[in-house]
C-alpha cells in the first residue's frame, strides 16, 4: 500500500524493542530499576515523534508494512487477518498523549525509584511499567481489529499486574477487583462485538471495515446496534464510566504513583481512543449513540466528581476525579454524535464538540498526571496519603507546590488555564443545542464548581496550609521529579494560554473522522473573545495583573503574624479542621445523590470482602513462578508475530 | 411573613434616633447621682463620709496644722453615701459625669481646715470649725470645754466630779 | 469574528472596545464601594440610626490600603499571593463584563461566570490555607455556597443559551424584550437575581464570615492591604453580578445607538444597578442568617428551579 | 411548710429552726444525712465553706437544699477540723454541688472525699498551690506571689482527662474564647468539632474573679457591703444588692417597712425589663438579625433612663441599705414610669409578633440547645432557663419576698426545652413583669423607708434569696462582730445554669454555637466560676457516638 517511508517503517519497531529490553534482562532489577525507565524515555519520545509526525504529514498515513502483514501468508497459512500497524491521525492525536504522559511518568520515575526501594516494592514495576507502555503503544497503531483484541488482553493483563506491584494485600484486592469487574466481562463483549463486526464486514482491517460499516449501519441492527453496543459495554468497563467504575478508585489508588499516572492519563485515554475511534470513524453519526453516551457521560461526571468531594485520601480522591474528567470527555464525544444526528444538524456545534472531547482527553491527561505526581511527591516527602494528616509541603517545596496549584486550577476549570477552555468549549456545545444536551451542559458546569471546591481541599491541604505534624524532610524532591511535573505545568498554562496550538492538532485529527471538512471553520468561533481566545485575554491580563498588585501592594509591605486563637493557643494539630469534614453540609444536603453511592459503595465493600478471601491465592498468582510463566508465553508469542510477519516459519 | 419584613424596612420613613451627644448635651433628670462635690466654705471636717464611704474615695489626714479631707473620684462610686450622713449638708452629689481627664489631680478635690489647739495641752485635736460647730450646740457656760482635746477633756470633767464630791462632802 | 482582525473598522471596533472596557473597570473600582456605603446608610436608617457617611467605605479602604499588610505567619505561600490574584480576576471580570458602558467584548456567560467564580475560589485558596480555624471553617463555608450557588448559576446559564442558542451576553441580553412571558426566561432572570443576591453575602446567607461564630471567617487571616484588596475584589464582584442581571434583563437596544444612547445606557445602567443593590441592602438588614446546612438547602430548592427551567428552555417555552 | 413541721415529719435528731423558713441540720455524716434528705427531694442551691476557726477551730460546709414546693431551705452543716480539713463530697448525691465544693476546696483547702473531678476552678493558673485566700488568717491585701517566680511551673489541672481529638484527628478543638466576638465576657469554651458537628465541649471561665467575699468580710461594714453586691454585676447588680440586704435583714430580723418593699421590687422588676431587653438584643445580633438588636436597645434604653429618674444613675441603683432603701418615687416619677411601660409594651409585642414570622430565626432556635427537664434538675438549673425545660419554679412565687407576699405572680412555664422556648419564656416574663410593675405603682402604701434597728447580733445565719433575671439569686451570710460581716457567700443564677451549656452544645452544630451559649443568658461576672463538665457523664450515649464516628 502507498504512503510508506522508510522513517516510519523503521521507528514504528523502535519502542517495540526498546521496551522489550526490561523483562528480557528481567533477572537483573538493580540494572533495571533505571535502564527501564531511560529506556521507557527514549521510547515515548520516539512515539511523540511518530505521533506529531503521523498528525501533521499532509495526508492521513495508513501505512501497512509489506514484511508485517505479508498477504502471501493468507493462502500459505490460512490466517486471514493480518497484523496491519499503522498511523492514521485519529491514532496519531493519541499516541501523542501517550508518548506525553509515559515520558513525563518515566522522568519522574528516576525520582520515585528509590523511594519505592526504600519501601521495596519496585520489583514487578520495573518490568510491569515499560509493558504497559508497549502494549499501549501497540493497542493505539495496530489497524486491525482482530489484532486489537489480542493487544487489548494482554494490555488488560498487564494493567493488571502493575495495579498489583505494589503486592500490598490492598494492592492485589484492587487489581482482582478489577480483573474481575474489567478483563472477564468486558473482554468477553468486545471479542463478540468484534467478532460480530469482522463477520459482517467480512474483513479486519479499520478502513475497510470503516467502509463497510458506513454502509450496513443504517439497516444492519447487528452491525448498527448490536455490536458497536457490545464494544461500548466492554470499552465503559476498561475506561470506568458508570456503571462499571467501582474497580476504578482502587486501581489507580492502590498503585505506585508514576503507574496510576500512567493508568489515569493513558491507559484510559486508551479506551477513549477506541470510543473515539468507534463512534467517529467505523459508525456514522447515529443518534441512539449519541444519546447513550451524553447520558452516561454525564451520569459518569456527576457520580464520580460527587464521590470525589468526600474523599480524604489524596490518590482516591484523584481517582475519582478522574472517572469524572473521563466522564466529560464522552459527555462531549456523545454531544457530538447527537448534534449531528438530530435536527438541526449543526455541523459547527458538533465539531466543537468533538474537538472538546479531544482536547478535553488531552487536558486531562496533563494535569491529572501533573496531580498524581504531585500526590506522588507527598507521598515522597511524608509517606502519608490521608488529607487529614498532611500539610505544610508548600513552604518545603515551593515549585511542586506551584505546579499542584496549576493543575488544580487547570482541573477546575479556573481561567485561563487548559482545563478551563476545554471545559467552556463543552458547554458552548452543549448548552445552546437542543434536546438532551442543555441539561447535560448545566450539570456539567455545576460539576465543574464541586471539581473546584474538592481541589481547594485537596491543594490547601497538602500544600497550602501549615503542617500540622513534624515533616522529617526538607527541600525539593529529587530533581527529575521536580522536572516532570514542571513540564506538565507549562503544558498546562500553555494549552490554555494558546489554545490554537492543541487546536490545530485537534484539526487533523478531525479531517479523519465524519466531520471532515467542517473542522477549521467549525473551531473558530467557539473560541474567540474580541477576535482572541478569552483565556489568552485573560492570561495576558490578569497575569501581569495580578503580579503588579502583588509586586506594589504586598511582597516586602507584608508582615506575618501570629494568628488570632482568642487567647487559647493549642497545637496546630488539635485546632485545624479535617479536610474529611470540610463540606459535610454541603453532601448532607445533597444527600439523595449519595445514597446512591453509599449503596453502591455498600456492594463494592461486599466485593471487597469476597476478595479478602480470594487474597491468598490472588497473590499467589503473582508469585515468580508463574509471573515467569507468563513472561514466557509473552516472549513465545512475540517471536510468533515476528515469524508470522517475516513469514520464515516452518510449516 | 413578607408584611413582617415590609415593617420593618418601612422604618426607614421615620428619622433616627442617634443622639449627637458629643455636640448636643444630654440633660439628666434631677436627683442624678454625679460627680460629689464638698462645699469648703460648710465643711467642718467631722469625717462622717470617711466612715460610710464604701469604696474609700474619701480619705482624712492632718497636715501640719491643717485638716484635710480628701476626695479621690477615682474610687468614687457615686452612690452618695457621703451625701447622706454630712450633718453640715456641706457633701452634694453634682448632675456632672464628664469626668475624663488627662492629669489625675482633676479627679481629686482636697479641703484644708484649720485645726483648733486644745487651750490646755496644746495638741491639735479638731478643726476650728469643728469645734465652733460643738460650740453652738452647748449651753454658754460650758463652752470652753469644746475648747480642749478629748483626753484634756476627760481629765478636767474627771477633776471637775471630784471638786464637786470634795463639796459634797 | 475571527482570530485575524484585518480591515480598520474592525481594529476601530476594537480599540473602542477596550476603551470601553477599560473606563468600566476603573469606574466600578470606585463605584462598588461607593455603593457599599450607600448600603450601610440604607441599613442605618432601616434601624433608626444616622450611620456613617455614604463615603465610609471609601474611607476604610483608603485607611486600609495606606496600612502595610498582616498575614497569618503561619499560612502558606499561596496565602500571601491569594488578594492580589483575586483583586486581578475581579478587575478582568469588571473588564468583560460590560456595565457602564456598552464594551462588547464578545464576553460569554460562561466566561463572565467563571472569572465571577474565580474571585471566590482564589480568595478561598487563601483562606484554607490559614492556621486559624475560623479561618478554615469560613473558607469551607465560602466553598460550599459557591458549589451550590454554581448550581443555581449553571441553572440560569444553561436556560438562556437553550433558549436563545448562544451564550454570548450581548446577544442574549435582551431576554424580556424578546419573550415577555417565556416561563424559563422569568424562572431564570427570577434565579439570576437570586444568585446576585447570594454572592452579594447578604443575610441570610452571609455565612463564611459570620462573626458571632468565625469572628470574620474566611477573612480572618488578613489585614491592612490585603484585606483591603480582598474587600475591595468582594465588593466589585458583587457589583458585577448585579450588572449581568441588568445587562440580561433590560432592552439595550431600545435606548439607541450613539452618543444620546451612551448617556441614556450610563444613566439607566448607574440608576438600574443602585436601586436593585439597595432593594438587596434592604432586605438584607431584615433578615437573620441562617446555618451553613439551611443556606445549602435554600440555594438548592433555586436550583432545582433552575433545572425545570434548563428543561422548559430545552422543549422550547 | 413550716421549719419545725419539716422537722417534726423527718424526724431529723440534729436539726433545729434558724428562722421559720430555715432548717439548720448539723449532719455527724454529711453523705448520709444528704441521701436521706435527697428522698424529699429538694434542689441543690448553694455550698458555702466558711472558716469557723476563730470560734471553735474547725471548717465548715454549709449545703443549702432548698424544697421548692414548701418554701424551706435545709442548710446541712459539715464541720471538720484543723489541720487537714477533710469532708465528704455529696457531689455523688447531688451533681450540682460538684462547683460548689470546688470552690470550698480552692478558696478555703477543705478536701472532699471522692469528688468526682477535684481539680481547680476558680483559682488563676498561677495561683501558688497551698495558699487559701478565704481563710480568716489570710490578710485580703496580700499578693501571695511575686508571678515571674512561678512563671514556668506545671500548669495547675483544670479539666478531666479527655478523650478530645483523635488519633485519625477528623476532628478539630475549635476555641471559642478567652476573648471571642460573640462571647461579651471573658470566658473560655472548648468545642471539639466533626467538620460542624460539636462532638464535645468544655468549658472554663472564672477570669473576671474580683475576690468580693473577702473583701466585704474583711475591711466592709453592713452598710457598704450593698454597693459591692451591686457591682457583682452589670446587669442584675440590685437584685444582688436586694438578696444581701435580705440575707441581714433575715439574720437580724428586721422588719422592713412595706413601702420599701414596694420600691425594691418595683426596681427589681425595672432590673428585669431591662436585662430581658438586653438579652434579646444579643439573641437577635447572634442570630445574625441587627435590626431586632437596634430595636430591643433602643427599648432598653427607655428602661435606663426611667433608671435614671428613679434613682439617680442608669444601672447602678445604689438604692438599697440593710433595713429599707434611700430613695422615695413620688407621683411624678410613678407616672413616668407608666407612660414608658405603655410604651415599651406596644413596641415589644409588636417586635416579637415580626419576629415570630421570621423563618429562618425560628428554624435557628427550634429543637437547638435541647436541656430535658431531668438534667434541668439534677444539675440545678434555675430560673427562665430552667422554666424552659419545663421546671416550675420561681423565687418570687415560692420564697415569697419584698413585695411579692403581697401579689400573686405568674411564672411561664414551658417544655420546648429549646432555644426557641427560652425566647417564649422571656417575652411571657417580659410582658408578666411589666403588669407586675403596674400593680405595685397601683398599690404601693404610704410610710417609712427606713427601719429602725439597733446592734446586728453575731453569729447568725441568714439567707436572702430573690428571682434575679436569670433565676434564684441566693446570698448566705453570717454575721460578725463590729459592724462586720462573718461570711458572705453570693450565689449568682449564671453559677448553675452555665452547667447546663455543654450538654445542650453536644451534637449541635458550630453555627449554633453561640445562640445556645446565649440561651442561658449567661452573666460571667456574677457566676466568677469556673466549671468543666465531662461531657461523657451528661450524654454518655451521644459522646460514644460521637468518638465511635472519629
Amino acid at each position: 500500500m502507498p504512503g510508506t517511508t522508510w522513517l516510519n517503517t523503521y521507528f514504528l519497531c523502535i519502542p517495540v524493542i526498546l521496551l522489550l529490553i526490561p523483562f528480557i534482562l528481567s533477572w537483573n532489577k538493580r540494572i533495571l530499576a533505571k535502564g527501564s525507565a531511560v529506556l521507557t524515555s527514549i521510547s515515548s519520545i520516539v512515539i511523540l515523534f511518530l505521533g506529531v509526525s503521523g498528525l501533521t504529514s499532509r495526508t492521513p498515513i495508513i501505512t501497512v508494512y509489506p514484511w508485517l502483514s505479508c498477504p502471501c501468508n493468507i493462502q500459505t497459512y490460512g490466517f486471514p487477518y493480518p497484523l496491519v500497524f499503522g498511523l492514521d491521525r485519529i491514532s496519531s492525536y493519541f499516541l501523542i498523549i501517550l508518548g506525553l504522559v509515559s515520558l513525563v511518568s518515566s522522568i519522574y520515575m528516576f525520582g520515585y525509584l528509590d523511594y519505592l526501594e526504600r519501601r521495596r516494592e519496585i520489583s514487578r514495576l520495573i518490568i510491569n511499567y515499560p509493558l504497559l507502555v508497549l502494549f499501549m503503544y501497540l493497542v493505539i497503531i495496530v489497524q486491525s481489529l482482530f489484532w486489537f483484541l489480542v493487544l487489548w488482553e494482554l494490555m488488560g493483563f498487564t494493567t493488571q499486574l502493575l495495579v498489583a506491584s505494589r503486592m500490598t494485600k490492598k494492592g492485589v484486592a484492587a487489581s482482582m477487583k478489577y480483573y474481575l469487574l474489567t478483563k472477564a466481562p468486558a473482554e468477553l463483549m468486545i471479542a463478540g462485538g468484534i467478532a460480530a463486526i469482522i463477520v459482517s464486514c467480512g474483513n479486519a482491517t479499520y478502513a475497510s471495515v470503516a467502509q463497510t460499516l458506513h454502509l450496513a449501519s443504517n439497516h444492519d441492527v447487528v452491525a448498527g446496534i448490536v455490536a458497536p453496543g457490545l464494544i461500548l459495554a466492554g470499552l465503559m468497563a476498561k475506561t470506568g464510566l458508570i456503571p462499571f467504575h467501582s474497580w476504578v478508585p482502587d486501581a489507580y489508588g492502590e498503585s505506585p504513583t508514576m503507574a496510576s499516572a500512567l493508568l489515569s492519563g493513558a491507559a484510559s485515554k486508551v479506551g477513549v481512543y477506541m470510543l473515539f475511534r468507534l463512534f467517529m470513524y467505523f459508525l456514522p453519526p447515529l443518534g441512539v449513540w449519541g444519546v447513550v453516551l451524553v447520558v452516561v457521560g454525564t451520569a459518569t461526571l456527576v457520580y464520580g466528581t460527587l464521590m470525589a468531594l468526600r474523599q480524604a485520601d489524596s490518590k482516591r480522591l484523584l481517582a475519582y476525579h478522574s472517572m469524572g474528567q473521563i466522564g466529560y470527555v464522552v459527555l462531549a464525544l456523545g454531544a457530538s454524535i447527537y448534534l449531528m444526528a438530530y435536527p438541526p444538524y449543526s455541523v459547527i456545534l458538533s465539531s466543537v464538540a468533538a474537538a472538546a472531547a479531544l482536547y478535553h482527553a488531552f487536558n486531562h491527561s496533563l494535569f491529572k498526571t501533573l496531580l498524581f505526581m504531585s500526590a506522588g511527591a507527598a507521598e515522597y516527602a511524608v509517606g502519608e496519603r490521608s488529607l487529614d494528616l498532611l500539610g505544610g509541603l508548600g513552604r518545603i517545596m515551593p515549585l511542586t507546590s506551584t505546579a499542584a496549584l496549576i493543575a488544580a486550577f487547570s482541573i477546575s476549570g479556573v481561567p485561563p488555564f487548559n482545563g478551563f477552555v476545554s471545559k467552556w468549549m463543552i458547554y458552548a456545545s452543549t448548552m445552546p443545542a437542543v434536546g438532551l444536551l442543555p441539561i447535560c451542559g448545566f450539570a456539567a458546569m455545576f460539576i465543574s464548581s464541586v471539581t473546584t471546591a474538592s481541589f481547594i481541599k485537596y491543594y490547601t491541604s497538602i500544600y497550602g496550609r501549615p503542617s500540622i505534624k513534624h515533616i522529617g524532610f526538607s527541600g525539593e524532591p529529587p530533581l527529575s521529579m521536580v522536572l516532570a511535573m514542571l513540564i506538565l505545568a507549562g503544558l498546562c498554562v500553555l494549552f490554555g494560554v494558546v489554545p490554537l496550538i492543541p487546536l490545530k492538532l485537534i484539526g487533523y485529527t478531525l479531517t479523519n473522522t465524519w466531520l471532515q471538512g467542517h473542522v477549521v471553520q467549525g473551531l473558530m468561533p467557539a473560541v474567540s473573545l474580541v477576535g482572541m481566545n478569552p483565556s489568552t485575554v485573560i492570561a495576558a491580563i490578569v497575569f501581569p495583573l495580578s503580579g503588579l498588585l502583588y509586586g506594589i501592594l504586598i511582597s516586602g509591605r507584608t508582615r506575618g503574624v501570629k494568628g488570632w486563637f482568642c487567647g487559647a493557643e493549642k497545637p496546630l494539630d488539635k485546632t485545624l479542621p479535617a479536610p474529611s469534614h470540610y463540606y459535610d453540609d454541603f453532601e448532607n444536603v445533597f444527600h439523595e445523590i449519595y445514597s446512591f453511592s453509599e449503596k453502591t459503595s455498600l456492594s463494592l465493600r461486599r466485593i471487597g470482602r469476597s476478595l479478602e478471601t480470594l487474597l491468598p491465592r490472588a497473590s499467589a498468582v503473582f508469585e515468580t513462578p508463574v509471573y515467569m510463566a507468563f513472561i514466557a508465553c509473552l516472549i513465545v508469542f512475540l517471536l510468533l508475530i515476528i515469524g508470522l510477519a517475516t513469514g520464515c516459519l516452518p510449516g | 411573613m413578607v408584611a413582617s419584613r415590609i415593617a420593618f424596612i418601612s422604618e426607614i420613613k421615620k428619622k433616627p434616633v442617634t443622639e449627637q451627644y458629643p455636640y448636643k448635651p444630654i440633660s439628666v433628670p434631677e436627683g442624678f447621682r454625679g460627680k460629689p462635690v464638698i462645699d469648703p466654705e460648710k465643711c467642718i471636717g467631722c469625717g462622717a463620709c470617711v466612715n460610710a464611704c464604701p469604696p474609700g474615695a474619701l480619705s482624712i489626714y492632718d497636715e501640719g496644722n491643717y485638716r484635710v479631707v480628701k476626695l479621690f473620684l477615682g474610687r468614687c462610686i457615686f452612690c452618695g453615701r457621703c451625701q447622706d450622713v454630712c450633718p453640715m449638708g456641706a457633701v452634694r452629689l453634682t448632675d456632672m459625669f464628664e469626668l475624663a481627664s488627662l492629669s489625675r489631680d482633676d479627679l481629686v478635690q482636697e479641703v484644708r481646715l484649720l485645726l483648733e489647739k486644745c487651750s490646755l495641752c496644746g495638741k491639735a485635736f479638731a478643726t476650728r470649725r469643728e469645734v465652733r460647730h460643738v460650740e453652738e450646740k452647748l449651753d454658754p457656760e460650758q463652752r470652753w470645754l469644746a475648747h480642749l482635746c478629748p483626753r484634756c477633756r476627760a481629765l478636767v470633767s474627771a477633776k471637775m466630779i471630784g471638786y464637786a464630791r470634795g463639796c459634797n462632802r | 469574528m475571527s482570530t485575524g482582525v484585518t480591515d480598520g473598522v474592525a481594529v476601530e471596533q476594537m480599540i473602542y472596545t477596550w476603551v470601553f472596557a477599560l473606563v468600566n473597570a476603573l469606574v466600578l473600582l470606585v463605584y462598588a464601594p461607593l455603593l457599599d456605603g450607600i448600603g450601610r446608610k440604607i441599613r442605618a436608617r432601616i434601624q433608626r440610626r444616622r450611620g456613617p457617611s455614604i463615603l465610609q467605605t471609601i474611607y476604610d479602604l483608603r485607611k486600609l490600603y495606606c496600612m502595610p499588610g498582616i498575614i497569618d505567619g503561619y499560612s502558606g505561600r499561596y496565602a500571601r499571593y491569594a488578594p492580589a490574584l483575586t483583586m486581578a480576576l475581579a478587575i478582568m471580570a469588571g473588564l468583560i463584563i460590560p456595565s457602564f458602558l456598552p464594551a462588547d467584548t464578545g464576553c460569554d456567560l460562561i466566561v463572565a461566570a467563571y472569572l465571577l467564580v474565580a474571585v471566590s475560589i482564589a480568595l478561598t485558596y487563601g483562606s484554607l490555607s490559614m492556621s486559624i480555624p475560623y479561618s478554615v471553617v469560613g473558607g469551607c463555608r465560602e466553598a460550599s455556597l459557591m458549589m451550590a450557588s454554581e448550581l443555581c448559576f449553571a441553572g440560569a446559564i444553561a436556560s438562556i443559551a437553550a433558549a436563545y442558542g448562544t451564550l454570548y451576553i450581548a446577544v442574549a441580553s435582551p431576554i424580556i424584550r424578546l419573550d415577555p412571558f417565556k416561563p424559563s426566561m422569568i424562572i431564570a432572570a427570577a434565579v439570576l437575581a437570586i444568585i446576585a443576591y447570594v454572592e452579594g453575602l447578604n443575610l441570610p446567607f452571609e455565612i463564611s464570615e459570620a462573626e458571632p461564630e468565625l469572628a470574620g471567617g474566611a477573612l480572618i487571616g488578613y489585614g491592612g492591604r490585603t484585606l483591603a484588596l480582598l474587600m475591595h475584589s468582594s465588593m466589585i464582584k458583587e457589583t458585577l453580578f448585579i450588572a449581568l442581571l441588568v445587562d440580561l434583563l433590560f432592552p439595550w437596544s431600545i435606548l439607541g445607538t450613539g452618543p444620546v444612547g451612551l448617556v441614556l445606557r450610563i444613566a439607566v445602567f448607574t440608576v438600574l444597578t443602585t436601586f436593585i443593590y439597595m432593594v438587596m441592602r434592604m432586605l438584607d438588614t431584615v433578615y437573620g442568617r441562617y446555618t451553613p446546612r439551611q443556606a445549602i438547602r435554600a440555594l438548592k430548592r433555586v436550583g432545582l428551579a433552575s433545572i425545570i427551567a434548563v428543561i422548559l428552555a430545552s422543549i422550547g417555552w | 411548710m413550716r421549719c419545725d413541721e419539716f422537722i417534726a415529719k423527718t424526724g431529723l435528731v440534729d436539726a433545729e429552726c434558724v428562722d421559720d423558713s430555715t432548717v439548720l441540720v448539723r449532719a455527724k455524716n454529711v453523705l448520709e444525712t444528704a441521701e436521706k434528705l435527697a428522698e424529699y427531694g429538694p434542689r441543690y442551691s448553694t455550698g458555702v465553706g466558711i472558716d469557723y476557726r476563730p470560734i471553735n477551730r474547725s471548717y465548715l460546709m454549709h449545703h443549702v437544699l432548698a424544697l421548692d414546693k414548701d418554701g424551706l431551705f435545709i442548710v446541712l452543716e459539715a464541720s471538720t477540723g484543723d489541720p487537714e480539713p477533710s469532708i465528704k463530697s455529696i457531689t455523688p448525691v447531688y451533681p450540682a454541688a460538684n462547683w460548689h465544693e470546688r470552690e470550698a476546696m480552692d478558696m478555703l483547702g477543705i478536701r472532699f472525699e471522692n469528688h468526682p473531678e477535684p481539680y481547680r476552678l476558680i483559682l488563676p493558673d498561677d495561683w501558688p498551690e497551698g495558699v487559701y485566700p478565704l481563710r480568716k488568717d489570710y490578710p485580703y491585701d496580700e499578693k501571695p506571689y511575686d508571678p515571674r517566680s512561678i512563671a514556668d511551673r506545671a500548669a495547675p489541672r483544670y479539666f478531666s482527662a479527655k478523650t478530645g481529638v483523635g488519633e485519625k484527628r477528623v476532628a478539630a478543638e475549635i476555641p471559642l474564647g478567652p476573648y471571642h466576638p460573640a462571647l461579651h465576657e471573658p470566658e473560655y469554651y472548648e468545642l471539639i468539632v466533626e467538620g460542624e458537628r460539636i462532638v464535645e465541649a468544655r468549658y472554663r471561665g472564672f477570669y473576671v474573679h474580683r475576690g468580693m467575699e473577702k473583701l466585704a468580710e474583711s475591711r466592709l461594714t453592713y452598710n457598704q457591703i450593698p454597693f459591692l453586691a451591686e457591682r457583682i454585676c452589670g446587669i442584675c447588680g440590685y437584685t444582688h444588692a436586694t438578696a444581701y440586704c435580705q440575707a441581714v435583714e433575715k439574720a437580724a430580723d428586721i422588719r422592713v417597712p412595706v413601702r420599701a418593699e414596694y420600691i425594691r421590687s418595683i426596681l427589681l422588676e425595672i432590673e428585669r425589663l431591662h436585662s430581658h431587653l438586653l438579652w434579646f438584643g444579643v439573641a437577635f445580633h447572634l442570630l445574625g438579625f441587627d435590626t431586632g438588636f437596634m430595636i430591643t436597645w433602643r427599648l432598653r434604653e427607655k428602661i435606663m433612663d426611667l433608671a435614671e429618674l428613679l434613682t439617680g444613675n442608669r444601672k447602678t441603683y445604689g438604692l438599697n441599705l440593710v433595713g429599707g432603701v434611700r430613695r422615695d418615687i413620688d407621683e411624678a416619677k410613678a407616672r413616668a414610669v407608666l407612660e414608658a411601660l405603655d410604651y415599651i409594651e406596644g413596641k415589644f409585642k409588636a417586635l416579637i409578633k415580626q419576629v415570630k414570622d421570621m423563618g429562618e430565626i425560628i428554624a435557628r432556635t427550634k429543637n437547638i440547645g435541647i436541656l430535658t427537664r431531668d438534667e434541668a434538675r439534677k444539675l440545678g438549673a434555675v430560673g427562665p432557663h430552667a422554666r424552659a425545660s419545663g421546671v416550675d419554679i420561681d423565687v418570687r412565687r415560692d420564697y415569697p419576698y419584698a413585695a411579692y407576699k403581697y401579689v400573686d405572680v405568674n411564672v411561664p412555664v414551658m417544655d420546648g426545652c429549646d432555644v426557641l422556648s427560652r425566647i417564649l419564656v422571656r417575652y411571657e416574663e417580659t410582658l408578666e413583669s411589666i403588669r407586675l410593675l403596674r400593680v405595685f405603682i397601683r398599690e404601693i402604701p404610704a410610710g417609712g423607708l427606713m427601719a429602725e434597728y439597733g446592734d446586728i447580733p453575731e453569729l447568725r445565719i441568714g439567707i436572702g434569696v430573690t428571682e434575679a433575671p436569670r433565676g434564684e439569686d441566693i446570698h448566705y451570710v453570717v454575721t460578725g462582730r463590729e459592724n462586720k460581716i462573718y461570711r458572705w457567700r453570693p450565689r449568682a443564677p449564671s453559677y448553675m445554669n452555665l452547667a447546663t451549656v455543654p450538654y445542650m452544645l453536644v451534637g449541635e452544630k458550630l453555627a449554633n454555637a453561640p445562640i445556645i451559649i446565649a440561651s442561658i443568658d449567661p452573666c460571667f461576672s456574677c457566676t466568677d466560676h469556673v466549671i468543666v463538665i465531662d461531657v461523657g457523664s451528661g450524654r454518655k450515649m451521644s459522646l460514644m457516638k460521637a468518638l465511635r464516628m472519629i
